[in-house]
């Protein structure tokens, strides 16, 4: 095993925590890849926004019906007892806290439970999508991330410095290094890598982190 | 993940005392008629649930689905538009000795609210109502100069709906008028069961033709040839 | 012709008004009678509360379908072009603006628009219906009634004494003796009945008959 | 009562110079491609409509559809939820010149807006983008404890949607996806214009499969075999 999780893998631990006929929606890019590790004897049923209940993977090249899409416009497919309908509808679903889990992407998250991932500042153009209101409407919103930016800074802050999408919403984020429960305003370490001493974990992390319980290893398979 | 409950009894065994608790239907069109007599069979064996508060656009009429769950003395509470019907002698004379309490909406007011607990709306601004003895106490805000009245979201612990498909994963079609309250009522109980006339298995609802996605419900139950509340009153039945 | 318009007459009457095409909701009871009288070449879609657009007449006795009723309860059958809805989308129509016309009954319709149809006081159990919805939803928003009580109290009035069903909503009044149109809070005379004179008229009405314009004779068939 | 008209052009005659538009789709599943195109045809011919306020979802992609008519000139500011798409060159290079507004939304509180505009429900509140930027200004207020942004309705002038089928009464059928924003839209626009795949006689539709009630609709266009944006951008086709 490497110095940290790929994304494969941290997309992989965050699907061994969804239960069998949950209602999950991820967010576009790589939360997508959460629907590929679900365990054997577990089905759980996908939303996108635009208007699908159970989708399942994509066509094969050239088999593409550009009416059947995903929210991130990619082509996917049905799976039995799938649904349609319209946006006001799918909403419903997202806001009405119908949905069991979403999983989304992030730039930072704060000890509050705060998320930033719609915006790197005022340039550029901006797009929000419905990141806003799945952090508000499921049950459970859990974020699957790097653990530090690609210049090696923090994403898990003591408050985000980015634009908000949403007010103290994450229960839960699963990073290349750790998986971490946001509890009271606070970043209770669930499980980490073996191979890296706490202190430097602490050391990648922009706020304590702590450990009021057991600390479980983090382990994944290859993937 | 199978939605399926085995029988009706089993259904409604969740319903606790003081449970909130919408059941579909405009007059008889589309009312869970058995789902009702299976709570009130539940409540003679055991005294329970009682105390419910139910939601519903009328009252019940004869004395067999509602007005047989009114009669019974289960219902604390009743929050409709329109309590009356061709024989809503159950309702009145409980309602005139005041023996249940009624909670009066604008019909669509009502839908709205039910949708609104659905959808993770807790308020919205009607005109409906602005200026009636029904918007007293609501607070008022304008618009482009034009006065509307503020209603919360109705959500409720449970759903009793009847539809005419349903797959095991919950989807469900109605048949006619049959669906109107019903679909938003799903939408808006944390329970949410319907009885449907014919069970189906996952992928046997056209994914077009599906009205209420399987995530609004939380249980089906199989009712084959489910009884009309008009033709059961024409025909004088009495639940009881 | 009597000294007063039967009540097929007054729905006759309003029916002439409604165009082809038009988007129409009548109450419950007396206004339901509108739906018999449209003109020939002129078909309106008639909406109904609990779900349905373009129903029409009911089915022979016995061929009743009792999911598919109006919003009185009454068996209906369905024209071509029919659709079914739930009923928050029904009154999205309703409260929309997207129904032509709603004629509805009344116990007083006011100079100001007022109207009051739901409620005749404290006493007996109190019903509303999707009075309140339609009133303040409907393009156009008529009444039909007797222009007085059976105890031969006025119905048009300078203000209501029963409970309101909404303010200044109604814009045209079809009663047994006259067509009278409610403009800037005040009752404007259209059409009366060549047999009575104008003061009987006034002196049967509760506030003030106004005749800015020239007034025709209320003439109708025999029904 | 023929809500019919025989082509694209008398289609889109009647919107005027500064109008309110929402054009269906997400992405190019549901867009209106066919129609968006006559629009483009009719200003390249007469210089209108111009400084259109469009309501879409997205902000185009490619050089076809929305993006042509962004491109082209005519649109003064877009309302969408997410300006982003495989090549949003066109939307990007005039957003970063000043040469068209957006209104940002996060895409819930649009799908709301638009329903909210077409129910008559002038206002709501909604748990959404409380306490980010896309709040800010926005009336505020607590319902049990928890937070809300009230947000208002959003109508249009004019909506240009696509539909599978189509009766002469404006009836509609969407297909898969494709459904998205375009039956809120047809709600919430003074005259809704659909472009259908096929034109059915009335009765031509079940009335239990019907998603977009024909009072939602003043046109129906049809076009057969309607192009796919994804599929045109793939062959790298330009609306110039």
């Amino acid at each position: 095993m490497s110095d940290k999780l790929s994304n494969a893998q941290i997309a992989w631990r965050a699907a061994q925590d969804i239960a069998d006929g949950a209602y999950v929606n991820l967010g576009i890019g790589f939360p997508e890849m959460v629907a590929k590790f679900q365990p054997p004897g577990r089905a759980a049923i996908f939303h996108t926004e635009n208007g699908i209940l159970n989708f399942g993977e994509a066509p094969p090249e050239g088999q593409e019906d550009w009416d059947l899409i995903n929210a991130g416009k990619k082509a996917v497919t049905l799976k039995p007892g799938a649904a349609f309908f319209h946006h006001a509808d799918s909403f419903a679903m997202v806001r009405g806290g119908h949905l069991d889990v979403a999983i989304l992407g992030a730039y930072q998250v704060a000890e509050t439970g705060d998320l930033a991932n719609w915006s790197t500042g005022p340039k550029g153009v901006p797009a929000v999508g419905g990141a806003m209101d799945l952090v508000h409407g499921a049950k459970r919103v859990a974020v699957i991330t790097e653990h530090v930016t690609k210049d090696g800074a923090p994403k898990l802050v003591d408050r985000c410095t980015l634009p908000l999408t949403g007010v103290a919403c994450v229960t839960r984020v699963y990073t290349s290094l750790a998986v971490i429960d946001i509890e009271g305003g606070r970043f209770v370490l669930r499980e980490q890598l073996a191979s890296m001493p706490f202190e430097t974990l602490q050391s990648l992390t922009g706020a304590r982190l702590h450990r009021p319980g057991p600390v479980a290893d983090l382990i994944v398979p290859e993937l | 993940m199978d939605k399926t409950i085995p029988t009706l009894a089993e259904a409604v065994a969740g319903i606790g005392d003081g449970a909130v608790v919408m059941i579909g239907g405009f007059g008889g069109s589309g009312a869970p008629i058995e789902l009702i007599h299976a709570l009130i069979d539940r409540f003679r064996a055991t005294g329970h649930p009682a105390g419910l508060t139910v939601v519903n656009n009328n009252a019940g009429n004869g004395h067999i689905g509602l007005a047989a769950l009114i009669e019974a003395g289960m219902v604390r509470k009743l929050i409709c538009s329109f309590p009356r019907s061709a024989d809503p002698v159950v309702f009145t004379r409980m309602y005139l000795a005041g023996q249940i309490e009624l909670e009066l909406v604008p019909q669509g007011t009502l839908a709205e609210r039910i949708r609104a607990g659905g959808a993770g709306i807790p308020a919205f601004y009607t005109p409906t109502s602005f200026g009636t003895d029904l918007a007293k106490g609501k607070p008022v805000a304008e618009f482009e100069g034009r006065p509307y009245v503020q209603e919360r979201w109705l959500k409720a612990d449970f759903a009793l709906v009847k539809a005419e498909l349903g797959d095991v994963q919950g989807n469900l079609t109605y048949r006619a008028a049959g669906r109107n309250f019903n679909p938003l009522m799903c939408m808006a109980a944390t329970v949410a069961i319907a009885q449907v006339s014919r069970l189906v298995h996952a992928g046997g609802i056209d994914p077009e033709k599906v009205i209420t996605p399987g995530i609004f419900v939380q249980g089906v139950v199989e009712v084959a040839d489910p009884a009309q509340e008009e033709a059961l009153n024409r025909a004088g039945a009495i639940y009881a």
